[in-house]
């Protein structure tokens, strides 16, 4: 009966909630909450500054992918409508979010940073088709706000402060253009592997 | 982990053995020297894994089955028992009642068979799976039921 | 008019149509209230989509609940599994053919109301048995058992607790008992003592009877699944539920009307202050439900033999001297 | 009674608690031997959610196995990447700068009063009921674990599965704003947490539930392997945190809460007092994070940027639910040889069938919310 009574202290906790805001907001539709800048949801490929599509084919996406849900078909160096400079494209770029794990581990090693990630709540689709990503709607997503993350920037960040300043800062200031097309020099520059410490 | 003194005295005087991180047992004294470690205080049990080396020029297909057992607050020591595939080596069950679920599960992944385990189930994969997939030698596409 | 009025009949016939009409709709927009109630405890909207603020959800929940598919499960008593759901809907209903909703206003009006409705209450527990038995699943036979058991024993300091406004009011009609709280003098406040105490074990009674947390365990969703309605799907499922939650609606009101004066209050009487009464004990079970935990079912047996029924005992002996001798 | 030698018909009935029962968080099941509602014996059998992560970090190389483990103990990510990567840069003995230090420190406590407040909110559920008081103190809970889950969004971009930590270091920077808010709900959380005391244990029904009910024998929790909460409110003072440091911890002042019971209560002691001490360290080292580097390796550029060297580690880490270790053999080449996760919610749900005989099913399922099991990292 006394721990009946105790009860009240339970009772006045609810009461007290009973008056606060409401904590849940309706969903995506009509909610709008600012996500934060590094928010990161579906994809998108970008065009470079030149105007080309920026992925060259070089298939590290698709390689460090976790998942193995990315499929890079090279189309081989051509020259670039837009500056005539020969660079490689990609001729296929297809991503299936049915499996992403949204780990940033593509968006990090893109040399191009091309390929970016989504700074929208993701909308759910209706069938399996509708979040199989191809390249013209990696593409089309490129209009969508963009997360924060780039390649360059994302291993600035990991680089910064590093005692010795090495490839990687030197490598996220220039303008793509020039490492474009030679994705088979970038593999043997950061296999170092582990045991250098500070 | 350095191993503490009082183990790599009682290694040396009662088993014979060479201290280290891991220390190598034979399978015939394994169950002596977890019951030696557990009167000396290391009553902990952190884990029990085994590994899966296929066969190479100088040693037979095996797997290693590796304790590890802890005295509060710091001190700890690992054990290894080789396990040449197809034999055999003592279940630890009596001496640390948590080597049940842990000598199952690594029967069950990797093979390795526990004699004398009052229950030598699988506990993670189906009753009916077929193959230890953590084996070097497990082949990522066997067939086995679509539901499962 | 007068026709109606005159021939019992036909009163009984047409009382009956409205009240069990009123009490359905309003039992399940208590649902809707509970839902936007609960959500307010939780700092959360509750039903939002279907109508204004979800006014229209308990509609949507009913169309969702006809169209399930029926399934009996195979090696279930098939008779006494489709029969427990509405025997325990027509029990429920009809504990409300006696009340007295304002003066004058009584369906049936017994001498023996309260005993009826406590007799017809009681019943509830054979439904709910039935439902735990036939099932044929392990989880709702063990809400069964709990219910059974938790029916024997609660049953005890209901009746006891019931039986100190029969003493004060001197009568067993549920009419008499309103009118003897006339002006105020509510059973819950006067005399002080034992009407008070006997009003809050009444209710604590009543939420076992009804199976709501603190001692809903027949149903006791984290134990037992969903206990005795583990099986049940669609509009049977929808029965037992609304007759849960009518079981508390009518709870509260014989609450109010036997302990806190009925239709009596300040201004004019009427029915208005009995829905306003019970409706704020309706609420009042809603808030603990929302927040207290569930007992486990041999606490709370114990709770009632060694608690309850001992304190109910002293309350009928002190409203007996109260009786004789004030 | 005797479990093996009893009449089916007559004596005992067999119930399957689980694969999808409601209390059993997540897919787990518990076969009992009931006599009436006591139960008499239990056999276990997780398994349900085996996804082979220990297979998947042998195909994955070093780099690509963080994001893999964070769904191992989906309630605590961050602390599956600490343990993970520390044994990974214990291989190559990778010293960690000292601001991925703080950084990973800071991560882990957030992570821990998340993770307490989800299992807070699941044990009142199991006590409580989805429809009762329980799915009150549920949603509370979660009210706050949201804000936590706002915290790590603007730090890593993503609110659970954050692959923040990467080998020899950390991926992401705290970003401008990030200790302001973490300050604010931090404290917000530290007066809420009153609030959950309040509405349980002043309750004579929760004490009545939970006192004395799945008493842990400390012997026979060490035996098994049991760490963490669950040890700690047996009588055993022991915290990975405290007794070898990792990260930061050896830089933070750190109060191990200690009961000496065993049961469901002092288990919920145990974890609100490390709740709020987690709570004050988050507050204590969100001013003092040191300037510095954050990754002390190359960032990953490519799938074998890492190599171990050959030999093996052993490194774990103090999770919410205990121990969380991992164990690792490297053979030089850019991919783990062998990784066993030594998961506590393993060790702990091992110890249902020394707790469940004797009690009911009701005190079953409170037990078993006790223990805390995360069943993703049981099964793996």
């Amino acid at each position: 009966m006394i721990g009946l009574l105790q009860a009240f202290s339970a009772l006045r906790i609810t009461g007290l909630n009973l008056f606060r805001a409401k904590n849940t907001e309706p969903l995506p539709w009509d909610g709008g909450r600012v996500r934060p800048e590094r928010y990161r949801t579906s994809f998108a490929l970008v065009h470079n500054s030149d105007g080309d599509e920026a992925c060259i084919g070089c298939k590290m996406c698709e390689k460090i992918c976790p998942s193995q849900i990315i499929t890079v078909v090279p189309g081989g160096r051509a020259p670039s409508p837009n500056t005539g400079k020969p660079r490689g494209t990609a001729k296929d770029f297809t991503l299936d979010v049915n499996a992403c794990i949204h780990c940033e581990l593509c968006v990090q090693v893109c040399p191009e940073d091309a390929i970016v990630m989504l700074r929208v709540p993701e909308v759910p689709g209706f069938s399996r088709e509708e979040l199989f990503l191809s390249m013209e709607k990696l593409y089309a997503n490129e209009k969508v706000p963009a997360s924060w993350g780039t390649g360059a920037l994302l291993i600035g960040m990991q680089a910064e402060g590093q005692p010795k300043p090495p490839p990687p800062p030197a490598k996220a200031a220039p303008p793509p253009a020039t490492t474009a097309g030679v994705p088979e020099a970038t593999p043997p520059a950061p296999a170092a592997g582990g045991g250098e410490t500070p | 982990m350095t191993v503490p003194d009082d183990v790599t005295r009682l290694l040396a005087e009662r088993f014979g053995l060479e201290s280290g991180d891991p220390i190598t047992v034979s399978r015939d004294r394994v169950v002596e020297l977890g019951g030696a470690l557990k009167e000396a205080g290391f009553t902990y049990l952190v884990y029990v894994a085994c590994a899966h080396y296929p066969a190479t020029d100088a040693e037979p297909d095996r797997t290693v089955a590796e304790y590890r057992v802890r005295r509060l607050p710091v001190d700890e020591v690992a054990f290894r028992v080789w396990v040449p595939t197809g034999e055999s080596t003592p279940t630890l069950v009596p001496v640390f009642a948590g080597c049940d679920w842990q000598e199952r599960e690594q029967f069950d992944l990797v093979g390795t068979i526990f004699a004398g385990h009052p229950d030598l189930r699988r506990i993670m994969l189906p009753e009916d799976w077929e193959g230890h997939p953590l084996r070097r030698d497990y082949d990522i596409a066997t067939r086995h039921h679509p539901w499962r | 008019m007068s026709v109606i009025l005159e021939n019992p009949w036909l009163l009984g016939a047409v009382a009956g149509f409205v009240v069990i009409n009123a009490m359905m709709v309003t039992a399940a927009w208590s649902i809707w209230f509970e839902r936007k109630f609960a959500g307010a405890m939780q700092n959360r909207p509750g039903p939002t989509q279907v109508g204004w603020a979800g006014l229209l959800q308990p509609v949507a929940d009913l169309l969702k609940l006809i169209q399930k598919e029926d399934i009996v499960p195979t090696n279930a008593d098939r008779a006494l599994f489709n029969l427990a759901p509405p025997l325990g809907m027509i029990l429920v209903l009809a504990g409300l053919a006696v009340f007295p909703w304002a003066p004058g206003w009584v369906p049936a009006d017994l001498d023996i109301g309260l005993l009826f409705i406590l007799s017809i209450s009681s019943l509830i527990t054979i439904p709910v048995w039935m439902a735990g038995w036939a099932s044929n699943n392990k989880y709702a036979l063990l809400g069964g058992m709990r219910a059974a058991a938790q029916a024997v024993s609660f049953e005890v300091p209901l009746l006891l607790s019931a039986l100190v406004p029969i003493i004060l009011g001197g009568s067993l009609r549920l009419g008499d008992i309103v009118a003897a709280q006339a002006d105020g003098r509510w059973f819950a406040l006067w005399p002080p003592g034992p009407g008070s105490v006997a009003f809050v074990l009444f209710m604590l009674a009543s939420l076992a009877e009804a199976n709501r947390i603190p001692f809903d365990i027949p149903e006791a969703e984290s134990e037992l699944v969903a206990g005795i309605t583990t099986e049940y799907v669609g509009m049977k499922f929808g029965l037992i539920y609304l007759a849960e939650y009518l079981h508390t609606a009518v709870s509260s009101l014989l609450g109010a009307t036997l302990f806190l004066g009925g239709w009596d209050g300040p201004g004019p009487d009427g029915i208005h202050w009995l829905l306003l009464k019970s409706f704020a004990l309706f609420a009042g079970i809603f808030w603990v439900r929302w927040t207290l935990l569930r007992y486990r079912a041999d606490q709370f047996m114990a709770l009632c033999w060694r608690v309850f029924v001992p304190v109910s005992l002293a309350c009928v002996a002190v409203a007996a001297v109260w009786r004789v001798y004030a | 009674m005797d479990p093996e030698n009893y009449d089916p018909e007559g004596d005992l009935m067999i119930l399957n608690l689980g694969p999808q029962h409601p209390s059993t968080h997540g897919v787990f099941r518990v076969k009992l031997w009931l006599d009436g509602e006591v139960c008499i014996k239990a056999v276990p059998y997780p398994g349900y959610l085996h996804r082979g992560v220990e297979k998947l970090c042998e195909k994955l190389s070093y780099v690509m196995i963080t994001p893999i483990v964070d769904k191992n103990d989906y309630v605590s990510p961050f602390i599956n990447e600490l343990a993970i990567n520390m044994a990974f840069e214990a291989l190559n003995a990778v010293e960690t700068p000292r601001r991925a230090n703080y950084l990973r420190t800071l991560g882990a406590e957030m992570q821990r009063v998340g993770s307490h407040l989800l299992w807070l909110g699941t044990f009142g559920l199991d006590m409580g009921g989805a429809l009762g008081g329980g799915a009150s103190v549920f949603m509370h809970c979660f009210r706050e674990r949201e804000l936590i889950l706002d915290c790590f969004e603007l730090w890593t971009g993503s609110r659970f599965h954050y692959n923040t930590l990467t080998v020899g270091g950390n991926r992401h920077d705290v970003p401008a704003g990030f200790a302001e808010l973490v300050r604010q709900t931090y404290t917000l959380i530290g007066q809420r947490a009153d609030e959950y005391d309040a509405m349980l244990v002043d309750n004579a029904i929760f004490r009545a539930r939970t006192k004395g009910v799945g008493t842990v024998d400390a012997k026979l929790a060490m035996e098994l392997g049991v760490s963490g909460p669950i040890l700690r409110a047996s009588g055993i003072d022991w915290d990975l945190r405290r007794d070898r440091p990792y990260a930061a911890y050896n830089e933070v002042k750190l109060d191990v809460p200690v009961r000496y019971e065993g049961d469901c209560f002092a288990r919920y002691e145990v974890r609100m007092a490390e709740l709020r001490e987690s709570i004050r360290i988050v507050l204590d080292l969100i001013d003092g994070i040191p300037e510095g580097p954050i990754c002390a390796l190359k960032p990953v550029k490519l799938p074998g940027a890492y190599k171990g060297k050959v030999g093996q580690a052993y490194a774990a880490v103090e999770g919410p639910r205990g121990e969380l270790g991992t164990w690792v053999i490297a053979d030089g080449t850019d991919k783990p040889y062998r990784c066993k996760i030594r998961p506590p919610s393993y060790h702990a749900v091992s110890l249902i069938p020394y707790l469940a005989p004797g009690n009911n099913v009701s005190d079953i399922v409170v037990t078993l919310g006790s223990l805390d099991p995360i069943l993703g990292e049981v099964d793996r």
